[in-house]
């Protein structure tokens, strides 16, 4: 079981996206930072033991988990029923909201509005399956990740984002004089750890964590350095 | 948000010697494998022969990505859960140069006359001596160009090993740009690492060509 | 028509039979060459000279008939093919030197790698063979520095090395000009005068007549005449009064 | 390690991983066509043009080859977008794909075009052939005939390439795994199915490749030698 | 020692000097053809034949002299290459067949590009000219399916097609068996029959004695000889003594 082998070696390997900011990226001294780091930070520290963080892209997080290179995954996992048949996800420590939102002059009232529009996002991501069933009709214009995807939106390849708040604010802060709003909000979706199938234990271990940190407010204090906002009271389910 | 920096200057050229250092493993490893194959592919035996091509095809149809990851992840479903990613990647990409190479080698062997076969096997030389004395000599002639040309595809393809972990020149690219979002500096100043890696090779591989052009002439 | 197998020939072919596929190119060949004899072979172009040659040397395997040369069995399967070659010489028409050796280089491989001289010895061969075509200066050129004629003639010189019971030429001299014919002709022409047991396939009819003891004319894979240089002027048929009459 | 495969999850999605090798093969045969034309061009500039088209095409054809793909790709797709000009991924990638494959085709059409020999070229101007009508009747179709193998193994290399298109948003093969591996996190499943598609498409491609050289070399199939 | 400039001469060169770099390689050549002349040069190896040849076709520039060749100044810079070579034929020792092209598609090349002739009249002279050299049944195959001395007579139809008022030859037997010289040889005759001007570079010096009305012997770059074939009976020079003397 995972949780021996981490005691035994004194060492947690969490594998985190350092290629979706603001929940992990690197910082001006190429240090990893952001909330999903930061977050597995804090874990460590209170159960004793070192970190490791593992880095991983998008494409291959979860081969990352399931061949046992990473003892967990802090990438701001979205839970749906398709993914936990391949892996267990923990109690949820985070929201992320999908919203669609384009710049001041564009009218977007409703999800008609955007029917026939381009609509960025990030491929494979849980923005990408929300607006893809929510919006019919809008052309689905994807990109490989966060990064990208605000490069497109600076450089004006595409308009209207369907993704997070987090990607809106980075994309206003290269772009000061026509900032992107918030047009609608297709869902707020909780995130959380992802574990090989039977790691219980260590499911169990995380999951209490998660519970006292939600309660004392750590969590919550996390997310805000990061997201500009605290999490809600109530996690949604 | 800060701007591009020394300290990215700094990631970058450290992720430059990974490059390096899988582009010598790619090539090392792809290179011995490579002509263990190309000799069975020109090798007298039928099923050897047939074996190398089928080797050849699928190394070259699979896209590098692919390989890398079926290897990597691959070997830890096997059970095998302690392999090291430079490893991994060391194994994808030698096969992935073996397989080009190969075909390289082979095209350069084979295009040593039959004629020196002949006259060499006339001279009473075992098959043995005949490769080695007489054709192996005249194929390393022709092969010297393709093989360094080769070597400029292999540093760029050495990107791809970011699938298993590795932050190369690419990738340290990539994470320079999700941290400030300066696309063009970055990946400009990306390009011109690899033109600073490639170009000396190419370049090497031209003069050779033209060297041995003329002394064919 | 033909003479019972001659216990002392050198080489006997016997009803020799060769098809490439569906081409017959050798139909029923049967010649015996004696120890010194020279044996020259003439023809149109695809009557099987050169197949012919081929044969004798195991670069082709036979269909049917059988081949005896420095009596190594060429038609059996289990032919120990290097020994024979270590008995049999043969000089291309594209001379075949190696191009990343020297002249010395090219000559000293063989002796070395299949006889195990030593380099000090297989060098002394080399001067020896090279002095007996005149060319001991050009023995540290690489192929490309020499004339057609030279490189002819270091061919000549690398079989030579190997000391051969029995030399095959296949039109050694149709790459080369009058000139650099004349040359290699003269080499030929000495390696005849010392007893060295010869096959050549030559265009040069002239030079056939003066050194061949024996002529063939080969036309569509049959032996279709054969006799002294002498059978040249008195064709006995239509075919090889055609042929020796086509040059002019 | 133990894990389960399981390729039905995938069988869903059957109609995506359709499309998306139909996008591979366009994009692939687009850029093989007009990569074509571009790299003859510079070649025949390369060996026959004035001292500024020949280093000018020496220039691109070196800064291409020695640089990787991927960046060449974000360079087009946000460097038109940033003069203003707004063009879909896939026209993006196509350009890109065609700029790349175009100096590969440059370096192996060049090759052939040497290969030709000058008496032929001789023989052709002694006719009384213009340069034009020489090139057309004598030189390109030998050329390109004895470097057609080195030309196949580029393009298929320029179809498995292809697939870093998928970063600037082209739904091709590569996109469209990397978004059912992110549904369904069957990673391992659907890289072998899409190791599996690439290598048909590979034979696919050699095959039109051999298939349009039998049309083309007409000699090659009445003599029956192969390519 | 060179006569005036003939009006009507076809072909006439004055005083040519032609250099690759050092290497002095025509000094001072000058001979006139007149119309339905047939001139062979003969001469050793590098004698400068094939450069003289290639100089009157204007494929080399020469630094001094004159050409006049069919009307056109071939030593001016300003010379119209395309007109020139519509009234020149060459046919070289390598035949230079278009080896993607059938034999039919070799010859109707130049008539359609050239010419602008319609397909079918280029197919219908095509005919022809294989006619006049005896491969009309081969119009459908490609140059590798022929022998050759095939190829050299398809070459020789090539430049044919074009019409031309003269017709050069470089060594065209030079690399055939003496059958298939025979075969291209008797396609010249009858050229030369026909009254076609030709100027042929050649080895075969019986061939040169029956056809040419006048042989020019090249000694380093210079006319050293010229006069009627039977001056190779008589020749006035060592030099050229010893070249006919040494072919066998
Ligand atoms: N390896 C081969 N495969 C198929 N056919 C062959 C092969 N070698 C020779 N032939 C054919 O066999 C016939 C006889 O060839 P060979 O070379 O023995 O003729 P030759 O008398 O030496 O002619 P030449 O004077 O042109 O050298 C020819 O028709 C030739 O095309
Ligand atoms: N393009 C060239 N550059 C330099 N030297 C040349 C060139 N063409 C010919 N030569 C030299 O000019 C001399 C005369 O050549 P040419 O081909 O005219 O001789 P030739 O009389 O035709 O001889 P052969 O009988 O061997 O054909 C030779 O020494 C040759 O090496
Ligand atoms: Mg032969
Ligand atoms: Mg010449």
């Amino acid at each position: 079981d995972s949780l021996d082998t981490i005691k035994a070696n004194k060492k947690i390997r969490v594998a985190i996206d350092l290629g979706s900011p603001p929940f992990g990226m690197n910082d001006s001294a190429m240090q990893p930072t952001g909330s999903d780091v930061e977050t597995a930070k804090a874990l460590a520290a209170d159960l004793g033991y070192a970190l490791e963080i593992v880095q991983v892209t998008s494409p291959n997080r979860v081969p990352f988990l399931l061949t046992g290179k990473a003892d967990m995954v802090m990438a701001s996992f979205s839970i749906n029923e398709e993914r936990k048949k391949v892996i267990d996800f923990s109690a949820p420590y985070g929201v992320i909201q999908v919203v669609i939102a384009a710049p001041k002059n564009v009218a977007i009232t409703d999800l008609k509005d955007v029917v026939g529009k381009r609509l960025g996002t990030t491929r494979g991501s849980t923005n990408d399956k929300e607006a893809t069933t929510q919006a019919q009709g809008a052309e689905m214009v994807r990109y490989d990740d966060d990064a990208t995807l605000i490069t497109a939106l600076i450089s004006g390849q595409v308009n209207i984002m369907a993704s997070s708040p987090q990607v809106m604010a980075a994309v206003n802060a290269r772009r000061p004089n026509d900032p992107y709003e918030v047009k609608l909000v297709l869902k707020t979706n909780p995130y959380a750890a992802g574990f090989r199938k039977g790691d219980d234990a260590l499911r169990k271990v995380v999951d209490d964590w998660i519970a006292t940190n939600l309660a004392n407010g750590k969590l919550s204090k996390i997310y805000e350095t990061y997201n500009g906002v605290p999490l809600p009271a109530e996690m949604p389910k | 948000m800060p701007g591009f920096s020394f300290t990215h200057l700094e990631f970058l050229a450290w992720a430059a010697l990974w490059t390096v250092g899988l582009s010598v493993i790619a090539f090392v490893g792809g290179g011995l494998l490579g002509f263990v194959v190309a000799l069975a592919r020109v090798s007298a035996s039928r099923s050897l022969r047939i074996a190398a091509i089928v080797y050849i095809q699928l190394v070259q149809g699979t896209p590098l990505l692919i390989l890398l990851f079926l290897i990597y992840f691959g070997v830890a479903i096997a059970g095998f859960d302690a392999v090291p990613a430079i490893i991994a990647a060391g194994a994808g990409l030698t096969v992935y140069s073996s397989g080009f190479l190969a075909e390289i080698w082979r095209g350069c062997i084979q295009s040593v006359p039959k004629t020196q076969w002949e006259a060499a096997e006339c001279l009473a030389l075992t098959r043995w001596q005949r490769m080695t004395r007489v054709v192996l000599p005249q194929a390393l002639r022709l092969a010297t160009a393709p093989t360094v040309g080769f070597l400029v595809q292999i540093v760029k393809n050495t990107s791809l090993a970011s699938v298993v972990g590795f932050i190369e020149l690419s990738q340290a690219g990539k994470l320079i740009n999700n941290s400030i979002f300066e696309p063009f500096t970055i990946f400009i100043v990306v390009a011109v690492f690899y033109f600073a890696l490639c170009f000396p090779l190419s370049t090497w591989s031209r003069s050779l060509e033209r060297k041995l052009n003329v002394s064919r002439r | 028509m033909h003479a019972p197998v001659s216990a002392k020939a050198v080489v006997s072919l016997s009803n020799v039979h060769k098809s490439f596929g569906a081409l017959k190119v050798l139909d029923g060949v049967s010649f015996d060459v004696g120890p010194g004899e020279v044996t020259a072979i003439i023809g149109q172009s695809g009557s099987g000279k050169s197949t012919a040659l081929r044969c004798i040397n195991a670069l082709e395997t036979i269909q049917e008939g059988s081949i005896h040369v420095c009596g190594h069995a060429v038609h059996d399967p289990a032919l120990d093919r290097r020994a024979l070659r270590r008995d049999v010489g043969i000089v291309f028409q594209s001379y075949n030197l190696f191009p990343h050796l020297t002249v010395e280089q090219n000559i000293m491989l063989a002796p070395t790698c299949v006889k195990s001289m030593s380099k000090a010895e297989a060098r002394e061969l080399a001067r020896e063979v090279l002095a007996r075509v005149g060319l001991e200066a050009k023995a540290e050129q690489y192929p490309e520095q020499l004339s057609g004629g030279q490189q002819q003639r270091v061919a000549i010189a690398r079989s030579l090395a190997m000391k051969p019971k029995l030399m095959l030429f296949d039109e050694v001299t149709s790459a080369l000009d009058p000139q650099l014919t004349g040359e290699v002709l003269k080499v030929m022409e000495s390696l005849a005068a010392g007893g060295m047991t010869m096959i050549l396939v030559t265009h040069e009819m002239a030079f056939a007549r003066r050194v061949a003891s024996t002529v063939i004319y080969m036309h569509q894979g049959k032996v279709w005449e054969s006799g002294p240089g002498s059978m040249l002027d008195r064709p006995q048929t239509e075919e090889l009064r055609g042929f020796v009459g086509s040059g002019l | 390690m133990t894990y389960e495969f399981d390729f039905s999850v995938l069988l869903p999605f059957w109609r995506e991983f359709a499309t998306g090798v139909w996008l591979t093969l366009q994009l692939s045969a687009l850029a093989t066509v007009l990569g074509f034309v571009l790299g003859t061009l510079c070649a025949i500039g390369r060996a026959d043009g004035s001292p500024a088209v020949k280093w000018a095409v020496a220039t691109y054809v070196e800064v291409i080859r020695n640089t990787p793909l991927l960046v060449q790709i974000f360079l087009v797709y946000f460097g038109i977008a940033t003069l203003g000009v707004h063009v879909s991924a896939n026209m993006a990638a196509v350009i890109a794909l065609v700029v790349n494959v175009g100096a590969y085709t440059c370096e192996i059409v060049r090759a052939g075009l040497e290969s030709v020999h000058k008496a032929q070229l001789e023989a052709a101007d002694c006719l009384g052939l213009s340069r034009v009508q020489t090139y057309w009747h004598v030189v390109l179709r030998p050329a390109v005939e004895r470097v057609y193998p080195a030309l196949t193994s580029q393009y298929v290399l320029l179809m498995l390439a292809s697939s870093i298109t998928s970063q600037i948003s082209a739904e091709e093969l590569t996109a469209v795994a990397n978004r059912i591996q992110s549904d369904t996190f069957r990673s391992f499943e659907t890289y072998i199915v899409v190791g599996v598609l690439y290598l048909l498409l590979s034979f696919v491609v050699r095959a039109a490749f051999w298939g349009f050289g039998m049309v083309v070399f007409v000699r090659r199939r009445k003599l029956g030698t192969a390519l």
